[in-house]
C-alpha cells in the first residue's frame, strides 16, 4: 500500500499553501487520492507555515504524524518538525536559507542565472522534489502548463533546473490512471450552493470561510449571482433576508463571533419564515480563540442560537463530497421548508485540499415547494397542513406581500391574540415536522468500516476521515450523523445495532455530540478530545483510541 | 388584493395625535403618485424597524417587511439588489436607525443605494415608553436619564451630508402636505433619498409648539450647492431653539450601488456545466 | 381562607398598573400577601391594559381565572373579562365610559366638581371599591399618603367621594398585621444587584428588563452606581466589559433579541475572564414575537450562546425573594471566580408585583476572591490552582494588565502554541470546577410541597409560585433548580427521590429544562407546555395537572 | 514591571515594511512623553480591535485590552467612565472602526468621550488577506472584489467634524515625528481626539508613492475655525489624487462626556441602609 506524506514548509508569504498543492497535483497525476492541510498562523508575513501534503491509494482525509519528504524554504520547517522526520525522510532545502542534512538546492543561484522572479522559487524546490521522488518530468510539465497560470514557460525552466540539481532519492511509484480535482472544502461548499441555485452570497470575510467569500466573488463572472460584502455581519444577515424576501436563494458564511452577530436575524428568519442559509466555519474558540486553527466547539450553540423555538436545519458534512451534497440539499430544503439552515464546517474542511470523488458526488432531489394556490387573497402565513404557507415574492399581482418579526396572524399583521400566537407555534412545529419529514427521505446518518463491529466511533463534520483510516486499520465501525437538526434518532439507533461501546471523537471539551445523543437517550462510553486547533493525525487518533478501549 | 385607500383593516394603536397618522397619509399619498406615474403597486416594499413608527408595516396595505430593531436599511439593501425594478422604502425610528443601526444608514448614503429612507425623528423611544435618543436634546429627561441626557444631540443631516447621501430633506408630521411632496420627491430621486420627519410624539415628547414657532420652508436655496447645505442644516443642531429649515438641502444624482453590481447572464450551458468546467480546470 | 382576585381594566394610558398597584396596596394595609399581575399590549395609549391583583393569607404569586371585584375604566374591561365574572363578582365601572350590570360612578363629573385632573379618576375608583370591599378609609388614607407623591391631598378629597359614591359590597376582612413592601421583580433585581456591590449598570432598552433600567438609574441619585444607556446592545455589553476590566462590578440587562447581540461579548468574556452579569429578561419569541408577554425559551439559547466553551453562571430565581437572594450571589460569584453569569428571569417575574418576605431573604456569604499573591511579575491569566488568577486593575503600580479576546499565555500575551491552547482550556475547566465548588455550598435546587409524594412538578423561573401553590393543594412536590449552570444534578437527584412521576411545566414548546434534565440522565414523565405568552393561571395549570397525570 | 523601552518580549508578526511600525513606535514615543509630563505609566490603558493594527496590545508594555472586532470604542467608554482618571487610547483598524463598530466611533465624538481614537487606516482588511474597507478607492480589486468595489469611499474626517469630534486630525505612517506629535497632542487634548493615520500596508495596498507625492502638512491652518476645517477634510476624497494634508484640522474643547456623570458619594448608612429605606416607601 502507498501512503506518502511530504512536508512543505516555510514562512509566511513565501506561497507554501501553493506549493504543497502543487506536490498534491504532482501525486494527483500519478493516479494517487490526496489530501492537503494548511497550517498557519494568524500573520501575514513571516512566522512560519507548512503544509502536509498526503497521497495513498485510497480516499484520505487527515494527515500523518511522519513525513516521507520534507520541503524546507526556511530553518524553521527542518526545526520545528524533527519529530516527524525519520531516519528514510528525503529532505531537500533551499541552500540558501536552510542549513541541515539532506539535499540543498540553490535556489536563488537558479533564479537569479534565469533572472526569474523569486515567487519562482517554488517551481525550482517542486522540481527537485519531483526528481527525488522519481516523478517524471512529463508529469511536472502537466502540473505546471495546467496550475501555473502566469509564464509557465519559465516556471517550467526553474524547474527543470531544480529537478537536475538533485538525484533520484526514494521512487514512488505511480499508483493509477484517475487524476481528480482537487478542492479546498471552501470551494466544494461554493460549488454545492451553486448547484442548488444559489442567487447571491453575502459575508464579511472571516476565517476560515473567508476564501469561500473569495471563490464565490470570482465565480460571480461566469454565474448568475450576486456577491455582496456589507459593513459588518448584522448587515450580512439582514441583507440576506431582503435577498431571500425577494425571491433570491440567499447564503451567508462566517465564523463564531460573526454569527453570533447574525443570531438576532436567526431568529428573526425563524419567525418571520424568510429561509436562510448559514455557512459557519468553526476556529478554536472561544472568543478570538486561534482564528486559523480548527475546532469542533459551537455546535451546542448553532443548535440553539436565538431567542424562541423554531425549526432549523443544521448539517455537518464530513468530506467534501458529503459537503457538496448537503451545501446543495440545505439550500434546496431551507427554501422548500422556509426555514433557516446551517452547514457547519470547520477550519479544516473549509480550508484542506481534497481529491475530489465526482462519482460520490449524488444530489438526491428534494422536490420543489408545492405550487401557491391561488384561493382568496395572498396570505404569506396561510395555514396549511404542512405548517408551509405559499411563499411568493414581490413584485407579485394582487398580492400584498407581508412579512413580520412579530407574532402574526396568517396575512403577516401584527397580533398579541393569545390563541393566534399558538396557532402560529403550533404552524411552527408543524414545518419542523414536514422538515423532519424531508430528512427522513435522506441519508442523514452515515456508517463506515466494520459493519459487525461491537465497538464504534462517533463523531462528525470534519473528523470523518480521520475517524475512518483509524476505525478501517482498527476493524472497527464509523457512526456519523450528517444531520444534526432535526435530530436522526431513529436512524441513529439502527446504525448503533450491535455496538456495545461508542466512543465520540470530537473537537471540543464538553462532548457536544455526546451531549445531544443523551439528550435522546443514547450512552456514549467515551469521550475523546482535541482542544489545540490542530487537526487529529492518524497515529494520535490511534493512540487516544488505544487507551479508551 | 390590495385596499383601495391603501390602508389596512389592522387596528391603528398610535397615540391620539400623534405625528405617525400625518406621515402615513403623506406616505399614502405619495405611494399613490407614484402608482399615477405608472409605478405598479406590487413594485413597491416597505421596510420598518421595530418602534411605534414602525407600525406603518401594519397598516399601509402594501408589501411590506416589518424588521427587527435597527435593521431596515440592509433589509431594503438586499431586496433593490435582489430587484432594482422594485421601489423600496424604509420607514424607521430615530431610535432605531440613528442609534441601534447607524452604522447601516451611513453606508446606505456611501453606497446610494436607490432606496428612501424615512427618519420618524419624534427626538425620544416612543414604543419602550420614553427614553432618549439620539437627536433628544442635552438634559433630556428621560426613564433612562431621570436627571437629563449627559450627551448633546448629533446632527443626522450634517451627517448624512458627511457620508455622501445625494438627497438630504426634512420636513414635519405638522406639515402633511409639505412632508408628502418631499417623499413624492425622494421616492422619484435616483439614488439614497434621506428624510428626516421631525414628528411629534404626542405622549413622550410634544414638540409641536416648539417646531411650529421655529420652523420655516425653504425657498431660495440651492440643492445643487454642497456648501450652501452644510451650512444651511448647521442652522439648527436639534440642541438650541434656532430657525428650523423645512425642505430639500442637498440633491444630486449619482451612480447607485446596485447599477454597479455586474449582472451576469446566465451562460448558455446553465450551471452544470459551469461546475464542470471548473472541476476540470482543478484536475 | 381568604383569596380575593380584583381586575382592573382601561385603555393603555389611563394608569391601569398604578390603579392595581394602589389595589395592592390596600390589601397589604389589610394585612394580606399580594400579587398583581399586568397585562398589556405594546402601544402606548389606548388598546386594553389589565391588573389582576390577587390578596391572600399566605405568599402567592399567579392569578386565578375569575375575579371578586373587577374595576372597569373601559367597556372592554367588562366586556373581554365575561369568563372571570361570576355571580358574586362586585363590578364598580366609571359611568361615563362604560356600560354594564353594577356599581356606576360618575368620576367625571366628580373630577368636574372638584376640579381636579383627570389621571385623579383613579382614586375616585380606589375610593368606591375600598367601600364595596369594606376597607376602612383610614387605609385608604395611610396607602394614598404613602402611594401618592402629587398632591395626596385632592387625591385624597377624590377616594372619599368615590368612597361614598358606592356601598359595601362583599366585605373583605382584616387578614393581619403583616404590611410588606411591595415590588416589582425589576426592583428586587435591581436591589440585590445593589446589595451585592453593583457598580455599575449598562443597558438598552428592552423589555421586559427596561424598567431595571429605570428604577436604578433613578438610584444613581441614592447609590454609588453609574447607569449608562449607550447607542445599542453590543456597545451595552462592550462597555460593561470596560467597566469591569477597570475594576467595576457591572452587570447589563435585556431581553432575547438584544441579547443576541451581546453574545460575541458574552463568548469575549468568557474567553478573557472578564467577568459581567446579564440580567436576561425573557418574553414571547421568536423574534420580536410578543414584546410585552412571558415565555421561557431561552433556557437552551443562555445555556450555550456564544462561540467556543466556558464556564458559565446561569441563576434563574423563581420568586422576588429569590431574585433577591440570587441576584447579589451572581454578581458576587461572578466576579469571584471571573466569568460571566446570567441571571434568567422573564416578563412575569421582572414586571409582576409581589408582597417581599424581608426575613426569607438571607445572602449566604460567597466569600471573598483570594487576595492576589505578588510574587514576580503580575500576570493576568497565572495558573493557579483552581484555576483563577489574581485579578488587578489599573492603576496598579509595577503591573501590567493585559486581557486578550485571542488565545494567550499567561501575561494576556497573543499565542498559537498548541500547547498553551490547552493549558488555558485546562484552566478555564478547572475554574469551571471552581464554580461548582462554590454554587454546590447554595442551595441550588429547592424543594417545596409534599416531601412525602411521589408525584413532582419540575419548575424554573417564574412558575415556581403558580406551580408551588397547585401542587400543595394537591398534595404532591414541587422541585426547583435555582442554578442552570453549572446544572446541580447531584442535589437535584437527592430532591427527586422518591419521585416516580416527574413533570415539567415551562413556558416553551420543547420542554427546554427536561432536555436539560435529559442530558443528566434524569428522566421528565410529562411536559407541560404554554405558549401564549400569558402566565399559568392557578385553575389552567391545575386542569393540565389533571390532563397529565 | 514593565521594561524601559515599553516594549514587551513578544515576536512582532507584521510584514516587513508595515506601516504599523512606525505607528508603534510613535505611540510609543507620545507615551513616554506623557510619563515624563508626570502621567503614572499604570494609569495608561490602550484597547485594540482586531486585525493587524490590533497586534500593538501585544507589543507595547502598557496595560492593554485586546478586544474584539469593531469594538475598541465602547470597551474605552466603560474604561474611561469607570476610572476617569486614566489615560485611555485605542489603536483601531479602519475595517475595525469603519466598518464593523462605526456607530461607536460616531457616538464617542457625539459624546465627548475623553479619550484618543488611532486609526490604523492602511485602507484594506489587512489580517484577512486584503479586502476593500470603507475608505478603499472606488473599483479597488481586493479579494472580496475581484472586479473592483462598488462603492465610493467615505471621508471619515468629514464624519468625525459632523459627529461633533473635538480634535480632528490626520497623519501618516510616513512621517514617524510628525505621528508622533500628532499623538502627544491628541494625547494632551481634554476630550475625544480622533487622528486617522494613513498607515502603509506593504503587502496589500502599499501607497507609499501616493502619500509621499500627494501629502504635505498643513500650516497656517486654523485649527479653531469648523467651516475652515470641514473645507479643508474634503480636499483629499480619499478616492482621487488631491493633495493630502497632515496635520490637526480641528480642534475645540468642549464638556466630556464622563463629566457629565453626577459622581454619587456613597451615603454615610451605606447601601445597606439606603435598601431599607427604599423598602420603607415601598409599604
Ligand atoms: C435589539 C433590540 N433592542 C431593543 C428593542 C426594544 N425596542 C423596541 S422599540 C425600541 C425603541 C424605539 O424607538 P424609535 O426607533 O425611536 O421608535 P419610536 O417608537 O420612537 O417610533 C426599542 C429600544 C428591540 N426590539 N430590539
Ligand atoms: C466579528 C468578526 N468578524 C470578522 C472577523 C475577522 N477579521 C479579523 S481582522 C479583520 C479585518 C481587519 O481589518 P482592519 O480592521 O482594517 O485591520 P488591519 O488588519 O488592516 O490592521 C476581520 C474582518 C472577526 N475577527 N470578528
Ligand atoms: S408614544 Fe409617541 S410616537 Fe408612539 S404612538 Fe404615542 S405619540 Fe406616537
Ligand atoms: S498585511 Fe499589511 S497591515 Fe498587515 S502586517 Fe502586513 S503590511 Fe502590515
Ligand atoms: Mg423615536
Ligand atoms: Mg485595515
Amino acid at each position: 500500500m502507498n501512503d506518502i506524506s511530504v512536508l512543505t514548509g516555510g514562512r509566511a508569504g513565501d506561497g507554501i499553501n501553493s506549493a504543497g498543492l502543487l506536490v498534491a497535483h504532482l501525486f494527483n497525476h500519478m493516479g494517487y487520492q490526496t489530501y492537503m492541510y494548511f497550517d498557519y498562523p494568524s500573520l501575514i508575513k513571516g512566522g512560519h507555515n507548512f503544509t502536509i501534503t498526503r497521497a495513498a491509494d485510497q480516499k484520505i482525509g487527515a494527515h500523518r504524524d511522519r513525513c516521507d519528504y520534507l520541503l524546507a524554504l526556511s530553518q524553521d520547517s527542518i526545526d520545528l518538525h524533527r519529530e516527524l522526520i525519520h531516519d528514510s525522510t528525503v529532505v531537500l532545502f533551499d541552500s540558501g536559507r536552510v542549513q541541515g542534512d539532506g539535499q540543498g538546492i540553490p535556489v536563488e543561484e537558479i533564479l537569479n542565472a534565469e533572472k526569474a522572479p523569486s515567487v519562482m522559487g517554488n517551481s525550482c524546490i517542486i522540481g527537485a522534489f519531483a526528481k527525488a521522488a522519481g516523478i517524471p518530468f512529463k508529469v511536472v510539465e502537466t502540473v505546471i502548463w495546467r496550475q501555473i497560470p502566469k509564464d509557465p514557460e519559465k516556471n517550467l525552466i526553474i524547474a527543470r533546473r531544480g529537478y537536475d540539481a538533485v538525484g533520484e532519492k526514494r521512487v514512488i511509484p505511480r499508483a493509477g490512471d484517475t487524476c481528480c480535482p482537487l478542492l479546498t472544502g471552501n470551494e466544494v461548499i461554493g460549488l454545492g450552493l451553486l448547484h442548488g441555485g444559489l442567487d447571491a452570497y453575502v459575508a464579511y470575510p472571516m476565517t476560515p470561510t473567508s476564501n469561500l467569500l473569495h471563490f464565490l466573488a470570482g465565480t460571480a463572472r461566469d454565474f448568475p449571482i450576486t456577491v455582496v460584502h456589507p459593513e459588518n455581519e448584522i448587515a450580512v444577515m439582514l441583507m440576506a433576508l431582503g435577498f431571500s424576501y425577494a425571491g433570491k436563494k440567499t447564503a451567508v458564511g462566517t465564523s463564531g463571533g460573526g454569527f453570533c452577530l447574525m443570531t438576532e436575524g436567526f431568529s428573526f428568519s425563524g419567525a418571520s419564515e424568510v429561509p436562510v442559509v448559514v455557512v459557519m466555519g468553526q476556529r478554536t474558540g472561544p472568543s478570538t480563540g486561534l482564528p486559523t486553527y480548527t475546532g469542533q466547539a459551537d455546535l451546542q450553540f448553532i443548535l440553539h442560537a436565538g431567542q424562541g423555538e423554531f425549526p432549523r436545519l443544521v448539517v455537518a458534512p464530513g468530506d467534501p463530497e458529503q459537503a457538496y451534497v448537503w451545501s446543495s440539499i440545505a439550500l434546496s430544503l431551507a427554501w422548500k421548508c422556509q426555514v433557516p439552515a446551517v452547514i457547519l464546517v470547520d477550519k479544516t474542511l473549509c480550508e484542506g485540499t481534497y481529491s475530489l470523488d465526482e462519482k460520490a458526488i449524488v444530489v438526491p432531489d428534494t422536490g420543489e415547494p408545492e405550487p401557491a394556490v391561488d384561493s382568496g387573497p395572498y396570505r404569506r402565513y396561510e395555514i396549511t397542513g404542512n405548517g408551509i404557507s405559499p411563499n411568493r415574492h414581490p413584485p407579485s399581482r394582487d398580492a400584498v406581500i407581508k412579512v413580520n418579526s412579530y407574532a402574526h396572524d396568517e396575512a403577516g399583521i401584527t397580533t398579541e391574540r393569545a390563541d393566534m400566537v399558538v396557532i402560529m407555534t403550533e404552524k411552527r412545529q408543524n414545518k419542523a415536522r414536514a422538515l423532519k419529514g424531508e430528512t427522513d427521505l435522506l441519508e442523514c446518518v452515515k456508517t463506515y468500516g466494520n459493519k459487525d463491529a461491537s465497538t464504534a466511533i462517533l463523531c462528525w463534520g470534519s473528523t470523518l476521515l480521520v475517524c475512518r483510516e483509524v476505525a478501517e486499520s482498527r476493524g472497527i465501525r464509523v457512526i456519523q450523523p450528517v444531520v444534526l437538526s432535526p435530530f436522526p434518532e431513529a436512524s441513529l439507533k439502527v446504525a448503533l445495532s450491535g455496538i456495545m461501546d461508542l466512543i465520540s471523537v470530537e473537537e471540543n471539551a464538553d462532548g457536544q455530540l455526546r451531549t445531544l445523543c443523551s439528550q435522546h437517550g443514547i450512552a456514549v462510553n467515551h469521550h475523546i478530545a482535541k482542544l489545540d486547533g490542530r487537526p487529529f493525525s492518524v497515529e494520535e487518533l490511534e493512540a487516544r483510541l488505544k487507551e479508551a478501549i | 388584493m390590495p385596499s383601495q385607500n391603501l390602508i389596512t383593516g389592522a387596528q391603528n394603536t398610535w397615540c391620539p395625535g400623534c405625528g405617525n397618522f400625518t406621515i402615513q397619509f403623506a406616505l399614502r399619498n405619495a405611494i399613490q403618485g407614484l402608482v399615477t406615474d405608472g409605478i405598479p403597486l406590487e413594485n413597491i416594499v416597505l421596510v420598518t424597524g421595530i418602534g411605534c413608527h414602525a407600525k406603518m408595516g401594519d397598516y399601509l396595505d402594501i408589501n411590506s417587511f416589518y424588521s427587527i430593531h435597527g435593521r431596515t436599511i440592509p433589509v431594503a439593501t438586499g431586496i433593490k439588489l435582489a430587484n432594482p425594478d422594485l421601489t423600496v422604502i424604509c420607514c424607521a425610528g430615530d431610535g432605531d436607525a440613528y442609534a441601534e443601526g447607524l452604522d447601516h444608514l451611513i453606508f446606505a448614503a456611501k453606497r446610494n443605494t436607490d432606496i428612501t429612507v424615512i427618519i420618524h425623528n419624534n427626538r425620544v423611544y416612543g414604543l419602550t415608553t420614553g427614553q432618549y435618543t439620539p437627536t433628544s436634546p442635552l438634559g433630556f429627561r428621560g426613564k433612562s436619564t431621570p436627571e437629563g441626557t449627559p450627551e448633546e444631540p448629533f446632527n443626522p443631516l450634517s451627517l448624512m451630508l458627511a457620508s455622501g447621501a445625494g438627497f438630504v430633506a426634512r420636513s414635519t408630521s405638522r406639515k402633511m402636505p409639505h412632508l408628502a411632496g418631499i417623499i413624492g420627491q425622494a421616492l422619484r430621486h435616483k439614488g439614497f433619498s434621506f428624510i428626516d420627519v421631525l414628528q411629534i410624539c404626542a405622549t413622550y415628547f410634544n414638540m409641536t409648539e416648539l417646531y411650529d414657532r421655529q420652523g420655516y420652508e425653504l425657498s431660495g436655496h440651492d440643492t445643487a450647492d454642497f456648501q450652501a447645505a452644510c451650512r444651511k442644516v448647521e442652522e439648527w443642531d436639534y440642541n438650541r431653539n434656532s430657525p428650523i429649515a423645512f425642505g430639500v438641502f442637498y440633491k444630486q444624482e449619482k451612480t447607485c450601488f446596485e447599477e454597479r453590481f455586474r449582472r451576469h447572464q446566465p451562460s448558455p450551458g446553465g450551471r452544470e456545466e459551469q461546475i464542470r468546467a471548473f472541476l476540470e480546470r482543478k484536475r
